[in-house]
């Protein structure tokens, strides 16, 4: 029988070494594997690179990771966010090595890792100061850069429910980057809210197949989806709220 | 005294462009303003590129979701007709040429097109993209949205671009406080002024080219 | 009101002109738009160029359409079958121009049309015959061949069930080629069994969102997902079956 | 007499090497055999490049779908746990390196692991390639099932191909009748021998360097 679900998050993250890449999921708090990282963060790994969207939210999650100094260099689209201070002081005090990647190249060229792509022209930052020591090429008239896969040692991402093959299924736009990333390393390990029976995702409705998938284990049920749960969300700069009344009405604007 | 119109308003105007059916993505910032001003009943898919056609309009306050932002990372809704994807489909939408307009602001813009909105390209900043270089080189139509001139008064629609570049030769208009600006064989055209701007009270403000 | 539901079949595929690229999805017999494309038979074009895996199959769809001579040539992995005998006849006699492309280069070369990829590095084909006149290159150690992307005019594909935005789910492997043609023609034409409400199809579950769509028309329900309806299916060749006791009985034998 | 394993005895040898939780595509024609010896009880997932991951055996007849289909354009089913897919997707999985196994057919195979199993090169033929290429240098293991003599009592097994390759280096196993051979730095291994073949007896029959 194949199972790929494990006990807790410590036993989901065991194994990974110093100096490996390991990819986060998320695109700001949406789909991160919060409890993957701080068994992470409780593992012990360092020298890491990290290739994830954003560098970190404040003092938790991958800003905890950082704050421990066990990252040497973070591959990512947007690390300037109003609550990424872990991150700037780092980066300022030359601490920490940053690649910018625009954001459509680093979801591409994690696909193109999994997808065993050599390489590929992009559109994206031709005569910008990220072309700098790139391969540009004119391709139809068009100029393009060429860009390389980013491969990971490790991915940790997050989804809504999982079945022991490790299938998939995400919620909104927390699904984010976990599809590429899942497909892009060689271990793929996987918190959901909960493990559900073999046969009960519809198979027309998984959005990771299960041979992308490595470890996966259960967090239990993200609280907003209670009756009376937490309320989630962020105010206009990306702040989280401290209660549902900051945030700005609109719904009947338009 | 020039006129200006306020940033509600040149959202609005913005919005007023926007064909029924267009496929729209409004960036990050004051552009998803715009948002507000769309015309009711008529039928138009924003696009965030975190992963979502269909956006709607922002929750009441107890119905957000976490999972469900924008680029912003602002709550929003999904409307009728909605569909979620990953980030690598998300941007093939946008890179491959799908969405009809993004709106993007500006640092500087180029009469020849060029976009700066990224990076003052000062020293010590910290850099991030995200996915301005993606959405300036995907849409059919780039939109600007900025005021015209600078806090020191230099005009923002510039001869070339003297910070680092967003996207070359993207740009198709800019809406701007003073006036509206067509990119037409590497100059700027106004395409229409606000009050008593002219153009050649625009010419004067600008130091540009105009026609 | 956005609505790219069309009255029939004729009125998808009008305005087709001489000369076109048309992509044709389906694999074999699954997912084959064979309305769309007897559509296109009366609908006069000629002068095409067709993308499909396949090059027809008996003496309907698009073998028909080859027959009348309206296909000048043909991009496709598996133009060789049992059934093929209208192609076959063409391609000895010289009449039709034939570019043989492995399947997953094919795939791959309609995604990177559709999501602006200038050209890729491809793993496949390296050392081979079809490698002859492409741009080799060793990344990582591995060759790799450039490859191109291909684009259409037209994309003709076949769906489950449409919305009037043109979103679209598909149906077991009759998905197949359907979404990367949907995203990599300018004018993409879909026949679906049924067009349903906007808001009924979960946005989780969509498979080609709508932006990707131009028309789409329906031609009522597939005739195996009505009781008693008709047995479809193939023998191990390929070959249709005359009646449902052809089929070897094989489900036990694991 | 040389010992000969029939086709069913190959498929049960091949399928008595995979081991559960393997993710295999067992190509077109006499390798889909292999799905039918699979060890009961073991769960082994099936690919097949047509969009479907666990696919399952055949259909009764009165359960026949002509919407689920293998490579070969067969009827299957598909096992709880499946999962669909599109065409880019399911190439990307074969190429990107995440099956663990296929199982092709031969021309030849030589020793340095080329493989040629797409078009004998005969002039006049229609070409067709379908998706053997991208299996063969996909799969982490390429295995090979084959008859070890043509029809003319040549073997498939050569020191180079002369044929048309399908993929350059990537056998890992070739499966005879007579015996299996692992390609190993540039040589065929004599993995086991069927029956009463030896390694002088293969030699003898094949003509190459074997160890």
């Amino acid at each position: 029988m194949i199972d790929k679900t494990v006990t807790d998050a410590a036993a989901a993250v065991a194994g990974i070494v110093d100096g490996s890449t390991v990819m986060i999921g998320g695109f700001g708090r949406a789909g991160q594997p919060v409890e993957l990282i701080d068994a992470l963060i409780a593992q012990g790994a360092g020298d890491l690179t990290i290739v994830a969207n954003n560098a970190g939210n404040g003092d938790t999650g991958l800003a905890a990771l950082l704050a421990e100094r066990r990252v040497r260099r973070i591959i990512c689209s947007f690390p300037r966010q109003h609550d990424s201070w872990v991150f700037d002081g780092l980066y300022r005090a030359g601490e920490i090595d940053l690649e910018i990647v625009p954001q459509g190249n680093l979801a591409e060229r994690i696909r193109a890792a999994g997808a065993g792509i050599g390489a590929f022209f992009s559109p994206t930052g031709v005569g910008t100061p990220l072309a700098e020591g790139k391969e540009e090429r004119t391709i139809g008239g068009r100029r393009y850069l060429l860009e390389y896969p980013i491969t990971a040692d490790v991915a940790l991402i997050s989804a809504l429910a999982a079945d022991r093959w490790g299938n998939l299924v995400y919620r909104e736009t927390a699904r984010n980057f976990g599809p590429v990333m899942a497909s892009a390393a060689a271990t793929t390990i996987v918190q959901v809210d909960e493990i559900v029976p073999l046969g009960s995702i519809d198979p027309e409705t998984v959005v990771t197949p299960g041979l992308f998938v490595d470890r996966v284990v259960a967090v239990g049920r993200r609280p907003w989806l209670d009756a009376d749960g937490f309320i989630g969300g962020v105010d206009i700069e990306g702040r989280p709220l401290a209660d549902a009344a900051d945030i700005v009405q609109t719904e009947d604007a338009r | 005294m020039t006129t200006r119109i306020s940033r509600a308003e040149l959202a609005a105007r913005i919005a007023a462009d926007i064909p029924e059916g267009a496929v729209v993505n409004l960036g990050i910032g004051a552009p998803t303003l715009v948002a507000d001003f769309l015309p009711a009943g008529l039928e138009i898919i924003l696009h965030t590129e975190n992963g979502l056609l269909g956006m709607g309009p922002s929750p009441k306050a107890d119905r957000i979701d976490p999972d469900l932002i924008n680029a912003g990372k602002q709550p929003v809704t999904a409307l009728p007709g909605a569909a979620y994807f990953h980030h690598a489909d998300s941007f093939a939408m946008m890179r491959g040429g799908h969405l009809d307009i993004c709106v993007l602001g500006a640092f500087q813009v180029a009469q020849n097109g060029d976009l700066a909105n990224w990076s003052t390209g000062a020293a010590g900043a910290i850099p991030a993209v995200g996915g301005a270089m993606d959405l300036a080189i995907g849409a059919k139509q780039v939109f600007v949205m900025t005021d015209l001139l600078a806090k020191d008064g230099s005009s923002k629609l510039v001869p070339a671009c003297t910070y680092p570049l967003t996207g070359v030769g993207c740009v198709t208009r800019a809406y701007t406080d003073h006036a509206v600006f067509d990119v037409v064989d590497g100059r700027f055209r106004v395409h229409d002024a606000f009050g008593d701007n002219t153009v050649d009270s625009l010419r004067a403000l600008t130091g540009l080219e105009l026609s």
